[in-house]
This record gives C-alpha cells, structure tokens and sequence, in this order.
C-alpha cells in the first residue's frame, strides 16, 4: 500500500558543543569518532526515521526525512477529517474522525508524508507527485486520467480558492499513475493530487532516478 | 452562537482560543502554515488544516487563504487572534461577504478605527484628550520639519497603520527628523504597506496605561480596568501589570471611565482597548485603540474573572453583553511577563530551535499561558514569544514575590530567551518602586539593565 | 517570622511550601528520603537533607531524624505538609523542645483534638451537631453489638486514630459487624499503631461537606468557606469542589459560622477543616477536624485569594489575623481533580514508573499543582498522588467546561493514571446535576462507573 | 581526584511495544536483531552515559549507572552545603553554595556519587565506604585513623541524633584510607564518613575486586 520516498543523509546537529567543558568535549570527541561513522550506518540499515544520542546538554541527532507514505481514504461524500494529533504528540485526538459540518464537502485524510511532498528538493517522492498550491475545492481536468503522459509544468488539475482557480501542476515529466482527490473535494495547502509515474530517462543529466517497479503504488484505491 | 470556529493565528494565541472554544462547546479547527504543523495548537484541535507555506504573507496574511479554510472546513465565524489579519477592515468585510462572521468588531467598526490620526480626532471630539501631534498624515519631509517646529521639539514619528514599534522613532532636531523621516517611512511601508507618518510630541518620563473595554451591538458597555505597560523596549511592551502603580484608584477610575464613554459614543463594538500617555503630572493622553485581544488581555483576566476570548465570541454572535459596570469587581493585582526568544545581550536577537525542556511553573496565583512542549522547535518565521508569565497576588509586593518564585521554577531549555531580563526586572529599584516610564530601559540599554541587575 | 523552614514532606505539597517559603522570603530545607533524591522540591529548594531510607517509618515518619534534619541544617521550623507527622502531637512537642517551631498547631491544641471521639464530644458541646454514634471506644466485640443495636443499622466502624479510609467499613448486621470488627482493628493498628474503634450511624444518601476555619493564637477567626468531597471512592476524596451544591446559601453561611464559632470556643488555633456529613434533608453532622493543610486547600484559595500555607506559617509566628470575615470574599466555583498514578480498571492497583512525558494544561482559570516533570520516576512507596488539577470559573458549569478543556489537555505519558475516571466524573449526570452523595462510587464500582461513562 | 565505579551492563526497557500495531513489531524485531547488539557494544566503548532509540510510541533506552564519583570536600567549619539541583535538573540552583546559618554545624559538599554509594550491593565502591546510618552531627573515633586495619561491622565512628549516637560500621574487612568528616559535622542519611582499603582477597570466595592502584583517592584534600 506504501510506498517509501528516497533517504537522504543523516545531519549531525552539534549546536552548543563548543561551549562546553572540557569532559564533554572528550566525549563529543569520542562520539564523533568512534561511534557516530558507525551509528549512521547502523540507522541506515535499521529502518528507523530518528535516532538521537545525548549526553549532558549536547546531542546528536539523525533523522531522515518522513516516507512518502500516503493514505487511501476513501473521497466520499462526507470523508474523514485529519486528526489534530499523531504518534508522538500524545495528547492528540489521533484517530478521531469527525465529520465536517455542512458545506458539502470534506477534507481527505493526510498521511504523514505530506511533509516531505511539500518541501521543494525533499526526495524524489516529493518530485513525483503534484500537490495542492492552496486551500480551497479540488477541480480535476478531465483528460487527466492515469496513462495520460505530461511534462514537468502541465497543469492536471485546479484547487478553486473562493471562486479563483489555482494551478495545479506536474513537477516532472511523466505519466499519470492516479488522481488522489475527486471534484469538490475539500483539499489543503501541500496536499498530495496527482501521483505520477516518472518517463525513464531518455537523456543524461536529467537527475531524476529510475524508478524500482516496487517503488509504484500498487493498483488498487 | 457559532458552531465551529476557524482560528486563524499559531503560537500561544491559537492555544489561547482554542481553550475558550472548547470551554463554549464550540468546534475549533485550527488553520496553520507548513512551518507550524507541530504546533500544539494543531495537536488539540477538533480540526487543522493547512493553509500556506512558512511566509506569512501566503498564510497568516492570505485572507483568501483563511477564508477559503474557514469554508472548506465548515466553520461559520473566523477568529482572528492578534496581529496577521485581526484588525484588518478588508478581511472582515470579506469574511461578512462569504456569509461568516469575523470575531471582533465589524468591517464599519474598524474601518472607523483604522487611522490613528482619524481615530484621535474622533474619541478627542468625545472628550478624549490627545497628545498634540502634526495636522493630520505628514504631505513631505517639508510638512513634517514645520508640523514639527509647531509642536515643539523632541517629537515621536509614527506610522499611521501598524503597531509594534515598527517605523516609529523619537527626535531632538530638525536634522534628526529629516533622517528618521525617510527610514521611517521605508520601515512602515515594508512592514504595513502602508508608509503614511505623522508626528506626536514626545513626552519625556510617561506611563503606557491602556483601558479595556467590552461593548456590545446594543452600545452597552464596560470598562474592565486598566493596565500599565510601561516597561517597553523600543516600544515594545514586555512586562505588563494592573493596576497601574503611576495612577491613585480615583485618577483611574475616571480615566476608566472616560475611556468608556467616549468609545461608546464613537459607535465601538467588542472587546477593544484604548491607549494612552500619562505624564508625571497623572495628566493622560490618547494615542490609539486596539480593535483586538491584546497580549496581555491574561493580567485583566486574573483581576475580574472575565474571559475575553469568550466575550469577543459572544458579542460577535450578537448576544448581549448582560451584566453591567456594577458587576465587573477587579481584585489584586497581576503581572504579565513576555518570554521571548531573543538574546537580549546580542541585540535582542531573534531565536529559533528545539525546545529541549519545557517546564512551566505553578502553584497560586501563577497562570503561564504558553504553546510550549518538550520537544517542540520554534521556527524562524514568527515573531518570538515563546509564552506570557501571569502571576497573581492579593497585593503588588505579594505578585511581584509570587513572579520571583515563578520565574526561578520556569525551565526553558534549548535556546536562549529574555528570562534574565525579567530577573533584571524583578530586582530592578524603580520597578519595584512602580516607577518605571517607557523610556527607561532604551535610556539606559536593556543589555546593560540586564548586567547592571546581575552584578547586584 | 522565620528565617529557613524545613520541609518534611514529599511530592506536590512539598512543592507548595517551597513556594510559598520562596515568596514569603523564608529559606527553604527539603527534608527527602533516598527514594526521594531526584523529586522536584530536592531540585529547587535552597537546600536539601536526605533524612533516610525509602521505608516512611525511617525518613517522613521519623520524629528524630526530621528533627535532626531541621536542626544540622540551621532551620528555625518545620512544616510538616499533610500526612506523616503533621497531626502528631508528640512530634510538634519534640519540635518545640528543641527550641523550634511546628507549622501546624500547638502541641497541646493537636493534643486537644487528637480523639475523634473526644472532638465529637467536646466540639458538640460547643453546638456541632454530631452524627449519632457509640459511647465512646469500642471495649470488645460484645460492647460493639449493644451499641449498634442502640443506634440501629446500618452502622459505620471508624478508627479512633488516622484517616483515608484505613479501618473503616459500613455494616448492616450483627453478623457482618463481628467479621468487621477484627478486620478494621487489624488495619487500623497496622496503619496508625492504634486498634481503638468506635461506631458511627451510616447515613445512607450523604454529601462530605468540610468548613475551612483559620484562627490566630488570639483566638480572631475567620471561616474560609466550605468544600464539598462528596466524590470519594472507599473513603477517599477524589474530586472536590467548592461551594458546595448541597445547600443554599443561608444555609452555607449558617453551617460555616457554627463551625467556626465552635473550634474558636473550644481554643482551636492555625488553619484547619472541620469535615460534616450533610443528609438530603440538609441536617449537617460534624464528623472530624484536620488540623493541617488539606490536600484539597487549592480550590478555596482560587476562590478567596488567599494563600494558606502563608496563614499557617504567619499564625505559627505568632502574628495576628489581620482581617476580619467581611474581608474575605468567595467568588466564582472552582473544582480540583486528584490525578492519582493508579488502575482504576485493576482495583485502583498503585502505578509507579517513569512519567515519559508530562505537560500541564493552561489558560485562564487553570492551575496545576503537580511535582512531576519529564523523565521523573515516581517512586513505589508512597501515595498515588500525582498533582492536583484546580479548575476556576465563575460559576459551576463553566467550572465543570473548563475542567474538561484541562483534562484533555493535560499529558502523562509513561504510566497509568486515573484521568479516565475524572473524564467519567465530568460525563456523569449525577456530577453535573450537583447531587453526587458520598457512597455512589463504592455501590455502582468504579470500573463499571469509567466503562459506563466510556460507553456514552 | 574522582575515582570511578564498576559499571553494570545497559538494561534494555521495551515497555509498551507488546500493545503496538504490526509495523511496530517488525521495526521493533529489526532493531532488537540488527542495531541492538552492536549499539551496546558502541555503548559500551562511547564513553556516554545513556543512549536512546525512539520510534513512535516505543523506545529502548541504554543506561549506565552513574559513576562512583566523590568530592573531595574540605571539611572546614563551615563548609559548602548541597545545592539543590544538578547538572540534569536545570533549573535547580547548581553551584550555589549557601552558608548553613547557626548552630556551628554545616553539612558538607555531596557528590553525583551518593547514589550509587548508598545503594545496596551497587559496586565496590559502596561496599568500600561506610556510610552515615542517619541525619545528625558526625563523631569520629579516635583511634580510627588511616591505615588502622578494621573488619567488617567494626564500628568506626558515630553519628549523633538529639543526642543518641548512632555507630557507623566498616561495611567490609579492610584498612582506613581516609575519614571523611570532622567532628560535629553535620551529615546527612547515606553520606560518606569513611573510606576503607579492602583487604587484598585471602581465601578464595571473597566476592570483593581487588583494587587497581588507579582506583584509590589521591592523598590531597
């Protein structure tokens, strides 16, 4: 059901090491030398989205960007709202689907990969699916059905902003694998639309990687 | 009364309202932008939706933004908090347009209210008295250095929209005017996009004291007190208390007063608060309103026991005030303290990072009102308060103790914030001796303050 | 007035005094037993003195080590908190031996009021209606059959010694009451070392009212108002609120003057509660007195602005009242909730374990009185208590909306509390509707009562 | 100056994962056999105190005991008192030192160390220091001087309570390497009054580490 975005690089945060005393120093010395090389490689195999070592009042954190992970929800008539908690916030109500009241629509549910398809450059995750430039109505063009091959600035859907269309727009070459949000349908600001399938490389210097057939959504909603 | 309410600001307002929501069983959806999805207000809401990127002007400041939030997600009224779009006619007019209401006064009501200079001449024909300032907005420079040669110098330029300090400076002389003027004028217009100044004499040693007041549709009205925020640096409030220490109970009581009527009969509408200058001789002047919840709204709120949030809620959806002046009992005394991340020894340099400890205080009388939480990051974007400090005493000395405890027991860990300036505060003779005057601390450098207080 | 106080408590009461010595000006000395090193008042007192092991008996519990404690570290008087030696009059007479002064009453007043049964008797004397019961203590079994059989069942077995519930049982038979007897003795004497037992009449619908009363040592008093404890589970307070929905107001006034009247004449001296059983008739009883702080002390200070640790230390000083009953005002409604770390769903089991995340609520008209911060372990060996949630508003439905606002706010991560049931209490139209009677717990179970209230 | 404990090995806490949905366990089998064995190991070698792996709602969290680390405090007439916070509190008042007003006692300086030290069975180095059995004024023997060989249970001075005295015992056979308190002292429950030199092990079942000369307190105050 998942797919799972790019990894990038761990990013070592020392801020606040070099005021230190002079124990702490050693210590910072030792981690970054003996054991940081290895942890980072151990993170990378483990699967985990943060690690994070601390002594004291430094600490080193490694973090990889969220999984392009994207929720099914189903886009009927009055649809399930985002929950204002997750995970690890705690005191949330995660889980709580209210529905929303009159108006005839409904905000879809967003997975938690919304924060890296948002970010510009986050991964190729991000770069392969057109997300919402507002809130407002989802307005989808009518060609724009999976198969349909676009290039990187096509327009394959609006969101209407008080009566104002905005584009919404492919971010790379491609061929469109699913639309996400149906007419009418109540979107968000990042909001993930329009999943596409990159075109294989036809030319070098294009930096978009190939795609692993495991990495495509499967077919079904 | 309304349904389902959007809020449209982040950091500890959104908190703020948000509590007041669910306290009235009304719906609360949150509208956030990208930077603050990990706001606690977004984890407490009914609702959260996500209406721009981390810029303000595509988020915050988009009313077509909030607007279209506030629809898609059902709500029928917007509130607005502080600052963003809180006082901005266009916006009101526009959420009245889509059929919702805005919580606070309406689109007519704050357009009236939109120019100081208007405003002045309107609650001064009410029986306000005002500071002597320049014939209306200044035309050029050459206006300005004659309006000022009128006046008498040192003068205060100040922009006719905004608040904040932005595009304000003081002046001892025509040549200083001449500079200020141009760098004034390009301040307020980034920061208002609007770069219209006019000119205020300048008083020497004064008090900030403000009056709030709530008045309904049906032109009932009352005055909750006043406050003294006259610990400012470079016009920024950031230790607020009432009442005021620089007035005796019957000098404030017809300030109070006269604040009140005037407002009323000027046709004000919802929760508002007047400011004025007072000099050493207890002589005030009016220099503007705030059609809003203020920041310190908390310290009024210890006094009376009056919700504000819930009054703006009420009177938006037109219900009437229901109690009258009689009823409205103020007890003790209360002191609000901003905690903002900024390095006051660098400048008052903005901070932003992860929250690595976050542990309020407690006890009696002590109310922090903060969207802290361990772990939380404060991102760069926003203005820098991290929580407001509300301490409560049955007397000045036992508030002014209670606020000693509390700031001692605050943890804030991760980034550097004003706490030691407000240590600096507490221990500061003229604070003490509720003597403090607005230009007291840029008089003598809040870094100095700060190191002065802590060589004692 | 003292110049460093020890504190020989632990947990959120520890906290309290701190904060209260802090505002007062008075040195502050943490008396902690080793289970006790990383607690909060240990982290911000000005000094801390381990006085021993875990085990209560050889730390909180022992005269001499607490004594010593306050004497090595230069300490001119001892708070004792509430629970382990605060009524205990041997403990305050060692205090005062040694040259020091006991926070609480004198040793002879504590010793005065040490009986409940002699309470009773000589408090009834001075107009306290009590609750019919037996003569005295209890001789043997035998004794125990006659007067149950004088007063009528159902009857209720109570300790002459000690509190929170140890040693009591209601029984409705002969039969029952023999069984009882030898059980409640048995507990008794293991909580308090004193098997002593008498019989009270069990009334069947009754509310727990108590009149909190300070009188300095020259006999001026004043009562603070009353507090209404009817939520309680196995004899123990888990919600309270004041004033109490019970009674009217005349007949409030009328029960706390009568309080106050009667322990003033019988030499009462220092804050104190009185404790009634109300029937549904409004007929009051008196059934015990506190001569402490009471856990529950919070919502009267929200309502009446006064701090009562303060009280208690300036009467232990020697200094006067200073205000008579028309200076106190009560306003508004306010309720506090118990957050124990137990398993309401397993027979309230006792939790302990490290709290993983802990994050009070906020806003107008909340205060959180809690020791616990991030990454604490809350230690085995002693109560359940975690903090205590005190809700305030201006009357009791928005008393009640706040506390749900709070109660959802509020973060315990890490181990098992009782917000569940608080959650339940708030649903519960008994609560709502102000009619909740002490015994409504223990007859529909507690577990069924959060199950049911989950299930609406 | 510091000596240093014996270490015991990190305790794995995996409380609450069993309740965790299926994505969680399998994370959860992929740390335990991928990253857990060799981060202990890293552990080990690092230096730090405490590591902690997060995820969600699960955690493991690696901890050492903290090190048997002693001031050495100057026992004058009126010496340091324990600030009430430490370096992990924050917001207590470390480094204060407040002088003990009146009735010509102060207690002295504590260190991190009194955890471990007081603990029963903790390390060698709890076993090597007998420790005040209550809160009062400290009253040395006089014959208990360095090099004085003792045996366990001997009583090597006193504390006085209202009063009362109350033996301090050598924990184990061994000699006085050094009396930390003065007469009239205060001290406090657990405090440090004596440290001892183990006997060097005689018969085979002594279940004492001998000790490495690196291990015992430099002679300066």
């Amino acid at each position: 059901m998942a797919t799972r975005g790019s990894r990038r690089a761990a990013v070592p945060d020392t801020a606040g090491a070099a005021e230190q005393a002079r124990g702490d120093a050693l210590a910072m010395q030792r981690l970054s030398e003996a054991v940081l090389p290895a942890l980072i490689a151990r993170f990378e195999a483990s699967g985990l989205g943060e690690l994070e070592v601390r002594r004291g009042d430094w600490r080193v954190r490694l973090r990889k960007p969220d999984h392009g992970e994207v929720l099914a929800a189903p886009a009927a008539g009055g649809g399930a709202i985002r929950a204002g908690g997750d995970g690890a916030s705690g005191a949330g109500r995660s889980g709580v689907a209210a529905a929303s009241a009159g108006r005839g629509a409904a905000l879809s549910a967003v997975g938690p990969g919304r924060v890296a398809t948002a970010a510009t450059g986050g991964g190729t995750a991000a770069r392969r699916t057109a997300t919402s430039p507002a809130v407002g109505y989802y307005m989808p063009v009518a060609a724009m059905t999976p198969g349909r091959l676009v290039r990187a600035g096509d327009v394959v859907g609006y969101v209407d902003v008080l009566g104002v269309r905005q584009e919404v727009v492919a971010p790379l070459d491609g061929a469109i694998a699913r639309v996400l949000a149906e007419l009418g349908q109540a979107v968000e600001y990042g909001q993930e639309l329009v999943r596409l399938d990159a075109a294989p490389p036809v030319a070098p210097g294009l930096d978009d990687e190939p795609l692993a057939a495991s990495d495509l959504p499967p077919s079904e909603a | 009364m309304f349904e389902r309410i959007l809020i449209a600001n982040r950091g500890e307002i959104a908190l703020r309202v948000l509590r007041t929501c669910r306290r009235l069983g009304i719906g609360a959806v949150v509208a956030y932008s990208d930077a603050d999805r990990d706001s606690r207000a977004v984890q407490l809401a009914d609702e959260a939706i996500c209406v721009g990127p981390a810029e303000a002007k595509r988020s915050y400041l988009s009313a077509p933004a909030i607007l279209s939030a506030a629809i898609v997600t059902g709500c029928d009224a917007i509130h607005p908090g502080y600052g963003f779009l809180s006082e901005d006619d266009t916006f009101a007019e526009m959420t009245r347009a889509h059929g919702l209401t805005f919580i606070g006064p309406p689109a007519e009501v704050l357009e009236r209210f939109a120019s100081k200079a208007g405003t002045r001449e309107l609650l001064g024909r009410y029986g306000l008295p005002t500071i002597p300032g320049s014939d209306g907005m200044l035309r050029d420079d050459e206006h300005g250095l004659a309006e000022a040669e009128r006046i008498g110098y040192p003068v205060l330029i100040k922009p006719s929209a905004g608040g904040g300090g932005k595009g304000m400076r003081m002046v001892r002389s025509p040549r200083e005017l001449q500079q200020a003027l141009t760098v004034c004028r390009s301040e307020a217009r980034a920061a208002f996009g609007d770069d219209s100044l006019y000119l205020e004499k300048w008083l020497e040693e004064n008090r900030h004291v403000e009056v709030q007041v709530i008045v309904d549709r049906y032109g009932h009205g009352v005055h909750v007190g006043e406050r003294d925020c006259s610990v400012q640096r470079r016009h920024q409030k950031v230790v607020e208390e009432a009442p005021t220490p620089a007035l005796p109970p019957a000098a404030r009581e017809r300030l109070c007063e006269s604040a009140l009527a005037a407002v009323v009969a000027a046709g004000y509408e919802n929760v508002g608060t007047l400011e004025f200058l007072v000099d050493g001789e207890g002589n005030y002047y009016f220099i503007e309103i705030n059609c809003r919840i203020q920041v310190e709204h908390p310290i009024t709120e210890a006094l009376s026991g009056i919700d504000f949030v819930s009054e703006q809620v009420r009177i938006a959806a037109g219900e009437p005030l229901g109690y009258s002046q009689a009823d409205v009992v103020l007890r003790g005394h209360a002191i609000e303290f901003r905690l903002n991340a900024e390095d006051v020894a660098h400048d008052f340099r903005p901070q932003s990072g992860i929250v690595e400890r976050y542990l309020p205080p407690g006890g009696p009388g002590v109310r922090m009102d903060s969207h802290l939480y361990t772990g939380y990051e404060v991102p760069p974007y926003y203005d820098s308060l991290l929580g407001k400090l509300v301490v409560w005493g049955p007397d000045r000395p036992s508030a002014i103790a209670r606020a000693r405890v509390a700031i001692d027991e605050l943890v804030i860990d991760g980034l550097i914030s004003n706490v030691a300036f407000h240590r600096a505060i507490l221990a500061n003779e003229t604070f003490i001796g509720g003597a403090f005057t607005t230009n007291l601390l840029d008089r003598v450098g809040s870094a100095a303050f700060v190191a002065a207080a802590a060589g004692t």
